[in-house]
């Protein structure tokens, strides 16, 4: 059970990072931004996988912070956007 | 080869490409984000450190990784300090780069 | 091991991609991912605090910063991405980075077997802290100057950015972005993850005596959410001559040097805990000290004064 | 019973790592930035619901198998808002598609 838990989280973060690629291309800031977000929800699922495959309950609370400071870090991102794009600088 | 070894390995690139980065890029930014590299890869020598250490039922030794931790929140006040430094310059001069001295 | 060999291979990807893009703002994103990597190495490297330190300081909080400061910086960023040294340096420089890469590698391989470890020692005191989770223990038992000094250090880099605004603006208050971009959705967002993220900061908070958390990682998450709360516009930050706010700076470290002083006379060393009561004394200190790592973080995040206190 | 109940998780995990990678397809293939942001935010979304779902089955205990749909809900209600922003920034000009 715990290969293929193993296996999972090493199959999402390879289809997130074929899709990371494809976004920091871009072309807008917007498609940029959208890689904070794939990466959050993709780690997030790995690092669950991977509390359970390692018996390491830990990773669960990780999961949590890193949804939290995703979000956190996508609305920066977002609202510097919007400021760059108005002079706000 | 061990897990441990393997990301040894990596630290050991990634403080060079940092290093690399720091060196050869004239915007400050890119330094101080190569700054950020250099510091992951001496983390993660301390980390393997740890994890060869694993011992009395501990994943790791938990003193070099209580100093990462110690760490850590060091390098994110000096990286804060130096994005203010580079806001000032920008302000007073509106230049975001270090010209060189070539 | 094949996750190990694809999770390296992704950090190093990464980390050559930040070095070498063109765009600063596109590094920037690339550092946010890059950390997000380094935090599942962790989680791989038995080192849970650490990828939680990373996942909340390493790659979000640093992350939001520079990618905050790109931003801002994004019109003069733009203009010198040309801008490059001559081909001697960036060649000699490469030519000593291998070298030292090298060298580092193999330190690596030539470690001594069996490795140090102080892990035993840390089995056989730690009962005496009453904690259960090692790293908090080393970090305010064994270790406690190194963490005193440590938030000395977030105070000293506050002061440092705080002395570079100039002398008409001290004690005015941090850069704010302008309405522009803050809407409905940006308030509700504010609304509805800032309560759920100060409930999970104080859960990473407490269970670190038992569990991987601690006060460093509740802190940052609780500095992340002021941040956001401020992004959305619900609340200003607060001038930086605002008594209140000078007092929640100091008070971790002065209760937490306080208890060190009082430490020669009850355990006979500074920083000494009677074993009895070790635990309420570790906890003691971790609250006020926490409301001060919040509070120093999300001002380092907010930087120097740049407007004047009405 | 442990049998069926790791036929679950691995069912539902599999279909989990398959949205995954749906989401990411069409992010290749979908042609401008509103509609990539559809693919990648629906698909992944739910193939981390499908991934907690799975293992639920294998979760220890009523407080452990909470922290895990809570990590959805959480993730659910900040991809929902944050991909409200970036919609509107990319319509305010940030993709040129």
């Amino acid at each position: 059970m715990a290969e293929f838990m193993l296996a999972a989280a090493g199959f999402v973060l390879a289809v997130e990072a074929v899709g990371l690629i494809r976004i920091l291309k871009g072309p807008g800031d917007a498609d940029r931004v959208m890689a904070t977000q794939l990466l959050g929800t993709g780690g997030i699922a790995a690092l669950l996988l991977l509390a359970q495959a390692m018996d390491s309950p830990a990773a669960v609370d990780v999961a949590l912070t890193l949804g939290l400071l995703a979000a956190f870090v996508s609305i920066a991102f977002v609202f510097g956007i919007a400021q760059s794009r108005t002079g706000g600088a | 080869m061990s897990a441990a070894t393997l990301y040894g390995l990596c630290s050991a690139v990634l403080i060079g490409l940092g290093l690399f980065g720091l060196l050869t890029h004239p915007q400050v930014l890119r330094k101080i984000l190569a700054f950020n590299l250099i510091g992951t890869g001496v983390f993660l020598l301390f980390g393997i450190a740890a994890r060869r250490g694993a011992a009395a039922g501990f994943g790791g030794d938990p003193v070099p990784q209580a100093l990462i931790i110690t760490g850590l929140v060091v390098a994110f006040a000096s990286t804060a300090v130096a994005v203010s430094l580079l806001l000032r310059l920008f302000q007073e001069t509106g230049r975001t780069t270090l010209p060189s001295d070539e | 091991m094949a996750l190990d060999i694809f999770l390296g291979l992704l950090v190093l990807g990464l980390a050559v991609w930040i070095v070498s893009t063109r765009d600063t703002l596109a590094a920037a994103v690339e550092f946010v991912a890059f950390g997000l990597v380094v935090t599942l190495v962790w989680v791989r490297l038995a080192a849970p605090d650490v990828a939680l330190t990373e996942a909340a300081l390493g790659s979000g909080l640093t992350g939001g910063l520079l990618l905050g400061a790109s931003t801002r910086l994004a019109r003069a960023e733009t203009a010198t991405s040309g801008e490059r040294h001559g081909a001697v340096l960036r060649l000699s420089a490469a030519g000593v980075c291998a070298l030292i890469s090298a060298a580092i590698a193999a330190l690596v391989i030539l470690l001594p077997e069996p490795a140090p470890t102080l892990a035993p020692e840390v089995a056989a005191n730690i009962a005496a802290t009453g904690l259960e989770n090692p790293l908090p223990a080393v970090l305010m038992a064994y270790r406690a100057i190194d963490t005193l000094l440590e938030v000395v250090v977030l105070l000293l880099a506050l002061l440092a950015m705080w002395s570079l605004a100039p002398d008409h603006l001290w004690s005015g208050l941090p850069w704010r972005p302008d309405a522009v971009g803050r809407d409905g959705v940006l308030t509700f967002v504010a609304q509805l993850l800032a309560p759920v993220g100060i409930l999970v900061g104080i859960h990473i908070f407490w269970i670190g005596s038992v569990a991987p958390g601690g006060e460093f990682q509740g802190a940052t998450i609780l500095a992340a959410m002021w941040i956001l709360v401020t992004m959305a516009g619900l609340r200003d930050m607060p001038p930086m001559s605002r008594r209140w706010l000078r007092v929640v700076l100091v008070i971790g470290p002065a209760v937490f040097f306080a208890i060190g002083l009082a430490g020669f006379a009850i355990a006979g060393s500074f920083l000494g805990y009677p074993p009895s009561y070790a635990k309420q004394l570790i906890l003691t200190i971790e609250i006020p000290l926490t409301l001060s790592i919040a509070a120093a973080l999300a001002l380092l995040i907010a930087g120097p004064p740049e407007r004047a206190a009405q | 019973m442990r049998l069926l109940l790791d036929g679950l998780t691995i069912l539902a995990v599999g279909a989990g790592a398959f949205f995954f990678l749906a989401g990411t397809v069409g992010l290749l293939r979908f042609p401008d930035t509103l509609s990539r942001l559809h693919a990648l935010t629906k698909a992944d979304n739910l193939g981390l619901g499908l991934i907690v779902l799975g293992l639920l089955f294998q979760a220890e205990g009523l407080f452990a198998a909470l922290k895990l749909i809570g990590v959805w809900l959480l993730t659910l209600l900040a991809g929902a808002t944050v991909t409200q922003l970036f919609a509107r920034a990319a319509r305010n000009g940030g993709s040129p598609e």
